[in-house]
């Protein structure tokens, strides 16, 4: 049934229109390819850098190249970003760079759904639900870390001064696109 | 809410944490070994003291690692943060404020 | 002592009340004592009153280290019921509930038992199950306890919101008519002035720092106190959230865990909420005081403490569920906030009894729900004083159970906070 | 509308040039953009404003500030908006803003409640504890009633509140609260270290004392003037922040500071809907700096309570800030300096003024001489025994103090207004709160802040200092040392008139059981109550406190705690430590729930996890049930159908042909690594090394105590790769417990664990024609009985989409369930939905599924099970490993109490009414006619209509329940008992034959 090949169509959960309240802009995140990947911090070390992406960085820091991300969000875990479409190369470039290492590499490309938080209120808006410290200073570009929203878990990226992604698990998107409209009334 | 210096994170808020009781309960190599009184001492007997105490915590909503503390529960200020498996670092008075 | 009544109070109104004696004297301590009750809560006061009613046991020492029911005992939200699921637990605290309904005339001093009914709101298929496994238990167990359905429950308090969209909607309720609250500080001060009237000695500013032992026996012989020694037959810890750090003193270690427990109280306004709510989904409990107040728990701290002083989360979370149930209640204000120690064991339910060490008693481990239980309590600990050996409801609640697996596990049963 | 016959002709920060109407108990008052309700009021010579909690006595304002207990008003801003017990003095004036007052009736001049001031005598401290207690059911019949309805202030809000609320999280580096003279100075040296400072203060504008003082300057500018450049160099640093209208409320752990900030209520209803009401701010501040300034003491004389009787530093802030003439002939009651300074203000505002001070001549020279200099007629050495007037005082009786002690004859001074000081007490509360040490400082009868326990300091007024250049100075070195700098500097300020002399009750010429000297005013306590209290053996202020009720009022004592304190401390003859202080706990002042909810309401209370196929099941018009934060859908009512049929429909559909099902809350982990079997061996009751990859195998776990956690079937996917599945509930906890024992307990394991729930949709299909309608699908998988029998697993493409495709059952019927992206799984859904159509596909909800198990006679965690059951007594003992040395919760199932006889197995039940549903958590008992307590054998755990037995059906916990076999109990009913007849748990399909589907 060679035909029904391909014929379904992904379905994100978010809306895709933005929504521009006063300083913040939500706008939803186009899908993504997402790998977690596991690896012993040694390891990390002694590899260095696999699909062309440093691992040894620290905790909570972003490494980029070539339109694909990685973010060190533990001592032992990477999320590895790219488009959508890349998820079998990267995936055979982290196996194949860490062959005889002992990973775990998992694709949860479709576990979470993220938004763009930008404008001069983003960050306030965000505080109005994260415990975090987001001053440049104590959060400064290409921060990226696991936190909570209000009652959410989210990740939590800074792309500039005035831009985040945010990204949370995806039976939880109506709360936080939601939450984050809420806020950006109450600023 | 506390403000908890998670070892690999730093200092982070306390919603983001979970809490583990006591450190340094290591459950037995071999429990059948254990007869009744010492299982049951090691599945619920715990030091409660009023004073410096070592506990566990999890990163939860960070880097999802378990991790010690070293916190005196009378004034709730915490005397140190270690990763889990090291010994728990000594303590005195002063450490407390 | 002046007889507590109507015609006293008025002869002394005539009078600028110059008449009142004191209502418990401050005695410096004898040198030794029967009994000597450790800790000056609504239990130990208790205790003492029925060692000396029940037993004749008046050569009784109270040892409060602060001011008497200065702890969880003026600290709880006075919340009264006997619906629990297991036997054990429904014949302790049923126990309770018919000494609180007499306890008023038994002290001469009207603690204000109200029973004006408490409810627990079941918010999905589970909670129905689980409650309605307790109506029946309870029905079975000679413990009142009925189901209603929302419109029944609203009935029974206005101010709840049954909206079936919500996002824990009422799907029915277990009312305990019998259950109520009661005015916390006169349960201590009740219990103190009764006890002394029969000669017990309550003295307070007196910590235990340490226990004295027989070498050859081990049993105990006295107590170390900030007072001096003081010596005794029997000695009964009755220290709540202090539990552990006394019987440290006496080398036993307890399964037990101290945590904040917080608490709050609204502006008080005009009768408003006739009954106890309480919602263990979202972890609510809510009434409102003769005085007007609207009374409400909130749940533990996750983290072992003895500071008192709980995080603002814990309160916001609590808050965020009164609100839902009962939006009306938005505009309210939050007068005080304050937090208790409680001792938790790894079943949640208290222990009442003997300790490996001769002449040692202790009484603890009640958790969140240690006020309910006071009159019960204190008259089972004072039989198991007076005999040195456990009265038939509090025999399952041993140190025991741990060992032999037999835990009173209401929590893992039911999810019922207490 | 009144015309404010009592604004004074000029001053004042008020703005006249834009007037404004306010109604209180339905009469209108002017008033100008600037003014409180208090202040408009009083600028009408309203001064009655409410009615005390006990005696119902008529009560005007006594404070300016949040420390008011008397003026209490129901402030309504419009439906949904109204709200009991505002402070007049703290509620700013808006254009047709409605006020009234509360706890009288039938209306604020005629109060029927007036009648317990009669009864006072009877209604002393705890008199409720002494009576009321026979007969026995009048306490919650009678008694009880009357009291409450007594109780209380204002009346509760009917309606959902309309209003917004917000939260935000914020940190700085120094954190000032307050920000009079001592704030604002320690704001500027903070701000100069470029740190991040934030200023907060309650009131609508920043200066504090400052905003009433005319006199004073501030290195060579008026004290407003220098609050106005302040503000401005404050504005000039981008990392200062300077919140009005925001009270710091609560002091946490680790500097965690808690404010509220109000937004809209000072703006008129047409400008706020959007907007929020309040916000809560959440500081985490490296460094504090109190400075939180003092409340001013009433003094305790007979009748002190009277409308017109205020404290002296509140006439001062009417005359000088909203230009308000409080009386015009007014008397201030002193024993202290300060009130010399509202007296000359009040003098300069042309009004008439008279000091009466308790202290001896000698002991207030300068002040008295700094009067004389103004004409003002000072009355030293006099002591004031009592006041005239009834809604409004109308002449202080004073009389003068003998060198013996003795009162001397009386004298009545007529006056419309008096402005009294017993000195002033330090705002330490914040410091308590903190959990810092106070200690007394006898010279100025305070407690003040001594042993530090976070990184905090107070300076100004709330750490003693009362003089406006000292409040400068610590206000400057404090900020400059809370942010790192070593800089201190001197002010050039007027002198301040400083100290006091404490008389906790004023010498009196009558009798002291007579007269009722009030302490704590809002809630009528007395000295006379206080001294019952400690004749009744109640010496700890705690127990006073208690015990009386000062200091329990919505003012939470701010104006009464030391004067009660002083008085506890004089009849006992000790010092007054000995008696303690109360510590302080939040709030400082009430706070609205409302704000501490913020956005948590609504939709946003707790979040609800939908699965992609939820919109489906949505528009297919599914009833839904929570589970856990999920909703899932519970059954797919059709037009007329209740859930009964619509059940009996969906269990048919799934056992003759074939159902569909979003199983996709199912938790799910992904277990890799060399380890992977090894690990799963620990957690589990069962063994993983000998299962084959593409196999699945169903798995119990238990806690260390033995008891059941959760359960479900795991995959095998390669060697060193586990697809793990949870119960819905259960996944957090699972993957916690995994995540503990792997990183504390087992750090050896080469295994990570990677949770996977929402990156798989799950669909079942299940009946006898699943695989038909799953074939045309599924270009990859050979979905014969040999290639993927029962129990295994395959990695292809369905409708071209990567999938795990699992052939297992938890319905007994053949069965698959389909994992895939969950981004995809609606499409997939739909594909296998439309495939269905020719084959009569049915979408079924959780109870459906719930009722398939039961018939065969599989447990659900969490509802066969409850934290007290072992596999044994599930019938599930046979899984349990006899060669794997340890796992989790092996050691306990060896516990005497877990071995022991009489454990309570699981059973099944039929009832001897074939259409008889148990409820479930019904009793079952043996004999119904046993005397109360009946012994119960167990309970039901499920209970369901089973179509395919065409009767109903239950499984129940009964003690030795397997020994029961063909047993007649007795099960509760709402109406009684019913007989049921114990069986085995298996009802349908005994042989397990279907789920192989051999057939085809």
């Amino acid at each position: 049934m060679l035909e029904s090949r391909n014929r379904a169509t992904r379905v994100a959960p978010f809306p895709l229109a933005t929504e521009t309240i006063g300083r913040v802009a939500i706008a939803p995140l186009p899908p993504r390819t997402r790998l977690s990947l596991r690896l012993r911090p040694a390891a990390a070390a002694d590899v260095g850098a696999v699909a062309g992406l440093s691992l040894d960085m620290p905790i909570t820091a972003t490494r980029a190249a070539d339109g694909r991300r990685a973010l060190r969000l533990g001592p032992d875990e990477w999320l590895l970003l790219a488009d959508a479409d890349e998820a079998e190369e990267l995936t055979a470039l982290v196996t194949a760079g860490l062959a005889g290492t002992f990973h775990a590499l998992v694709d949860v490309s479709h576990r979470s759904c993220g938004l763009a938080v930008t404008g001069a209120g983003a960050g306030a808006a965000l505080n109005a639900g994260c415990p975090l410290d987001l001053s440049p200073k104590a959060f400064p570009i290409g921060t990226a870390t696991r936190t909570v929203l209000a009652k959410t878990e989210i990740l939590l990226a800074r792309l500039d001064a005035d831009a985040f992604e945010v990204e949370c698990w995806r039976s939880w998107a109506d709360y936080l696109r939601g939450f984050l409209l809420e806020a950006a009334r109450g600023l | 809410m506390l403000l908890i210096t998670c070892p690999h994170c730093g200092p982070r808020p306390e919603l983001e944490f979970t809490y583990g009781g006591e450190a340094h309960v290591a459950r037995p190599a071999d429990p059948s070994a254990l007869d009744d009184r010492d299982w049951s001492e090691f599945l619920f007997v715990r030091n409660n003291p009023k004073g410096v105490f070592a506990e566990r915590w999890n990163h939860a909503h960070g880097c999802q690692r378990w991790f010690n503390a070293l916190r005196d529960t009378h004034s709730d200020a915490f005397v140190t943060t270690y990763p889990a498996g090291a010994p728990r670092p000594e303590s005195t008075a002063e450490d407390v404020r | 002592m002046r007889r507590f009544n109507l015609g006293n109070l008025l002869s002394e109104a005539l009078r600028g009340h110059e008449g009142w004696g004191r209502q418990w004297r401050s005695p410096e301590p004898k040198p030794r004592y029967d009994v000597i009750v450790v800790g000056g809560g609504g239990h130990g006061l208790g205790t003492a009153h029925y060692l000396a009613k029940e037993h004749g046991i008046t050569n009784v020492a109270v040892l409060e280290k602060g001011w008497i029911g200065g702890g969880n005992t003026g600290r709880n939200t006075t919340i009264i019921r006997s619906n629990y699921l297991y036997d054990e637990s429904a014949h302790l605290y049923e126990h309770a509930v018919k000494l609180w309904e007499g306890l008023s005339q038994d002290l001469n001093y009207n603690v204000m038992y109200s029973q004006r009914g408490v409810m627990m709101l079941a918010h999905n298929v589970h909670d129905v199950q689980i409650f309605k496994r307790h109506v029946y238990a309870n029905r079975l167990n000679g413990v009142d306890n009925e189901w209603l359905t929302p419109e029944e429950a609203q009935a029974y308090c206005p101010p709840l919101s049954i909206d079936p969209r919500a996002r824990y909607p009422v799907m029915g309720a277990a009312l305990q008519r019998r259950g109520g609250t009661a005015r916390h500080d006169a349960v201590a001060w009740g219990y103190a002035r009764a006890a002394d009237s029969r000669g017990v000695d309550i003295i307070q500013n007196c910590e235990v720092t340490g226990f004295a032992r027989d070498p050859a026996t081990g049993a105990v012989t006295g107590v170390e106190t900030t007072k001096g020694f003081i010596g005794a037959g029997r000695v009964g810890v009755v220290a709540a959230g202090h539990t552990s750090v006394i019987m440290e003193r006496a080398g036993v270690r307890m399964p037990l865990q101290s945590f904040p427990l917080q608490a709050l109280v609204s502006e008080p306004v005009k009768p408003v909420f006739p009954c106890v709510v309480m919602s263990n989904a979202v972890h609510a409990y809510i009434s409102q005081s003769d005085k007007g107040e609207l009374v409400i728990g909130a749940g533990t701290d996750q983290y072992v403490s003895y500071s008192q002083q709980g995080g603002l989360q814990i309160t916001t979370h609590t808050l965020d569920a009164i609100c839902e149930i009962f939006p009306r209640f938005s505009r309210m204000r939050m007068l005080r906030n304050w937090g208790g120690i409680v001792d938790v064991t790894p079943d949640r339910s208290p222990i009442i009894g003997k300790t490996p060490v001769p002449g040692l008693f202790v009484n603890c481990g009640w958790g969140t729900g240690g006020f309910k239980a006071t009159p019960g309590s204190a008259h089972v600990f004072a039989h198991t004083l007076a005999t040195g050996e456990p009265h038939p409801i509090n025999s399952p609640f041993s140190l025991d159970r741990f060992r032999t697996g037999r835990l009173i596990d209401e929590a893992a049963a039911a999810a019922v906070a207490h | 509308m009144s015309r404010q016959p009592f604004r004074l002709a000029q001053g004042g920060r008020i703005d006249r040039s834009r007037t404004l109407a306010i109604r209180f108990d339905g009469e209108t008052y002017g008033g100008f953009a600037g003014d409180t309700v208090a202040s408009a009021l009083l600028a009408n010579g309203v001064h009655l404003m409410g009615r005390s909690f006990k005696y119902h006595r008529p009560r005007g304002l006594l404070s300016v500030g949040t420390d008011e207990p008397n003026a209490l008003l129901r402030v309504d801003r419009g439906p949904g908006r109204v709200d009991p017990n505002n402070r007049a003095g703290a509620v700013e004036a808006v254009d047709g803003l409605v006020t009234g007052s509360q706890n009288r009736w039938p209306s604020l001049a005629f109060d029927v409640g007036a009648v317990n001031d009669v009864l006072s005598p009877v209604f002393v401290a705890g008199f409720y504890y002494k009576t009321f207690m026979w007969p026995r059911a009048f306490w919650d019949r009678v008694y009880e009633p009357v009291i409450r309805a007594a109780a209380g202030l204002g009346v509760a809000p009917a309606d959902p509140d309309p209003d917004r609320y917000a939260h935000r999280h914020a940190h700085c580096d120094v954190l000032i609260v307050g920000a009079g003279p001592a704030g604002l100075a320690a704001a500027l040296a903070a701000a100069r270290s470029g740190k991040r400072v934030m200023l907060v203060d309650e009131q609508a504008e920043p200066g504090g004392a400052l905003l009433h003082d005319v006199t004073s300057t501030i290195d060579g500018v008026p004290a407003q003037e220098w609050v106005a450049r302040t503000i401005a160099a404050l504005d000039a640093h981008e990392s200062v922040v300077v919140l009005p209208r925001t009270t710091a409320f609560g002091y946490y752990n680790h500097n965690h500071v808690a404010l509220v900030e109000r937004i809209t209520d000072h703006l008129p209803a047409s400008e706020t809907r959007e907007a929020p009401r309040e916000r809560l701010w959440q500081v985490r501040a490296a460094e504090v700096v109190l400075a939180t300034g003092a409340h001013e003491r009433p003094l305790v004389f007979a009748d002190n309570d009277r409308p017109g009787i205020m404290l002296a530093e509140s006439l001062r802030v009417l005359v000088n800030r909203y230009a308000v003439a409080p009386g015009r002939e007014i008397v201030i009651a002193t024993t202290g300096s300060s009130a010399y300074t509202a007296a000359a203000d009040l003098k300069a505002a042309g009004l008439t003024v008279t000091v009466v001070d308790a202290r001896l001549a000698a002991d207030c020279v300068a002040d008295t001489a700094f009067a004389a200099d103004r004409g003002i007629t000072v009355l030293p050495g006099h002591t004031i025994v009592g006041s005239k007037g009834r809604r409004r005082v109308s002449g202080l009786i004073v009389a003068p103090l003998r060198a013996d002690g003795s009162v001397g004859p009386r004298r009545t001074l007529p006056c419309d207004c008096v402005g009294m000081s017993g000195g002033w007490t330090p705002a330490v509360h914040l410091f308590s709160q903190s959990r810092g040490k106070l200690a007394y400082d006898a010279a100025r009868d305070a407690f003040l802040p001594a042993t530090h326990a976070q990184a905090e300091r107070s300076a100004g007024a709330c750490a003693g200092d009362m003089a406006l250049a000292a409040c400068l100075a610590a206000g400057f070195a404090a900020g400059a040392a809370a942010a790192g700098l070593e800089e201190t500097r001197t002010f050039a300020a007027s002198p301040t008139r400083t100290g006091f002399q404490p008389m906790r009750v004023l010498p009196t010429d009558a009798d002291p059981g007579r007269v009722r000297a009030f302490i704590d005013f809002q809630n009528d306590v007395t000295a006379k109550d206080l001294k019952l209290a400690v004749r009744e053996g109640f010496h700890s202020i705690e127990h006073v406190k208690r015990y009386t009720t000062t200091g329990m009022a919505t003012d939470q004592g701010k104006t009464s705690n030391m004067n009660a304190l002083g008085l506890v401390a004089g009849l006992l003859d000790t010092e007054l430590p000995r008696v303690g202080t109360t510590t302080f706990r939040p709030p400082y002042t009430p706070v609205t729930f409302g704000a501490l909810v913020g956005p948590g309401k609504g939709a946003l209370f707790e979040p609800v996890r939908k699965t992609p196929i939820d919109g489906w099941a949505e528009a297919r018009g599914a009833v839904f049930e929570p589970v856990s934060l999920w909703r899932r859908a519970w059954y797919f009512p059709k037009a007329g159908e209740d859930m009964h049929a619509a059940v009996a429909r969906e269990c048919r559909a799934v056992r003759e042909g074939v159902g569909i099902f979003d199983a996709s809350t199912l938790g799910k982990i992904e277990v890799v690594g060399p380890d992977a079997a090894e690990f799963l061996n620990r957690m589990y009751v069962n063994g993983w090394s000998k299962l084959a990859p593409g196999k699945c195998r169903y798995g119990l776990m238990l806690k260390e105590d033995g008891y059941i956690l959760d359960d479900g079937v795991v995959a095998r996917m390669a060697d060193d790769r586990f697809h793990v599945t949870t119960t819905t509930g259960g996944a957090p906890r699972v993957l916690t417990l995994m995540e503990d024992y792997l990183q504390t307990e087992w750090p050896d394991l080469d295994v990570f664990l990677t949770s996977v729930t929402e990156q798989w949709a799950v669909i079942a299909l299940q009946g006898p024609r699943a695989r038909a309608v799953l074939a045309p699908l599924v270009a990859d998988i050979d979905l014969s009985n040999e290639a993927l029998p029962h129990m295994s697993v395959r990695e292809g493409f369905v409708c071209g989409v990567p999938a795990r495709l699992m052939r297992v059952s938890f319905t007994g019927e053949l069965g698959y369930e389909v994992n895939v992206p969950a981004d995809y799984g609606l499409a997939v859904w739909e594909a296998l939905w439309a495939a269905g159509q020719a084959h009569g596909v049915t979408p079924y909800g959780t109870e459906t599924m719930h009722v398939l198990r039961a018939e065969k006679g599989f447990i659900i965690v969490g509802q066969e099970t409850d934290g007290t059951v072992t596999p044994d007594d599930v019938g599930l003992g046979g899984m349990v490993s006899k060669v794997k040395p340890d796992f989790v919760g092996k050691r306990s199932l060896a516990r005497p109490d877990l071995v022991a006889p009489g454990r309570k197995q699981l059973v099944g039940l039929e009832t001897e009414d074939p259409h008889e549903r148990l409820d479930e958590g019904a009793q079952v008992v043996r004999d119904p006619s046993a005397p109360l307590p009946v012994p119960m054998l167990g309970h039901v755990t499920s209970s369901y209509f089973s179509p395919a037995c065409g009767r109903t059906i239950a499984l129940a916990l009964v003690a030795d329940g397997r020994a029961r076999m063909g047993e007649t109990v007795h099960v509760t009913t709402m109406a009684g008992f019913a007989r049921a007849t114990i069986r085995d748990t298996v009802f349908v399909d005994a042989e397990g034959v279907r789920v192989h589907a051999r057939e085809s």
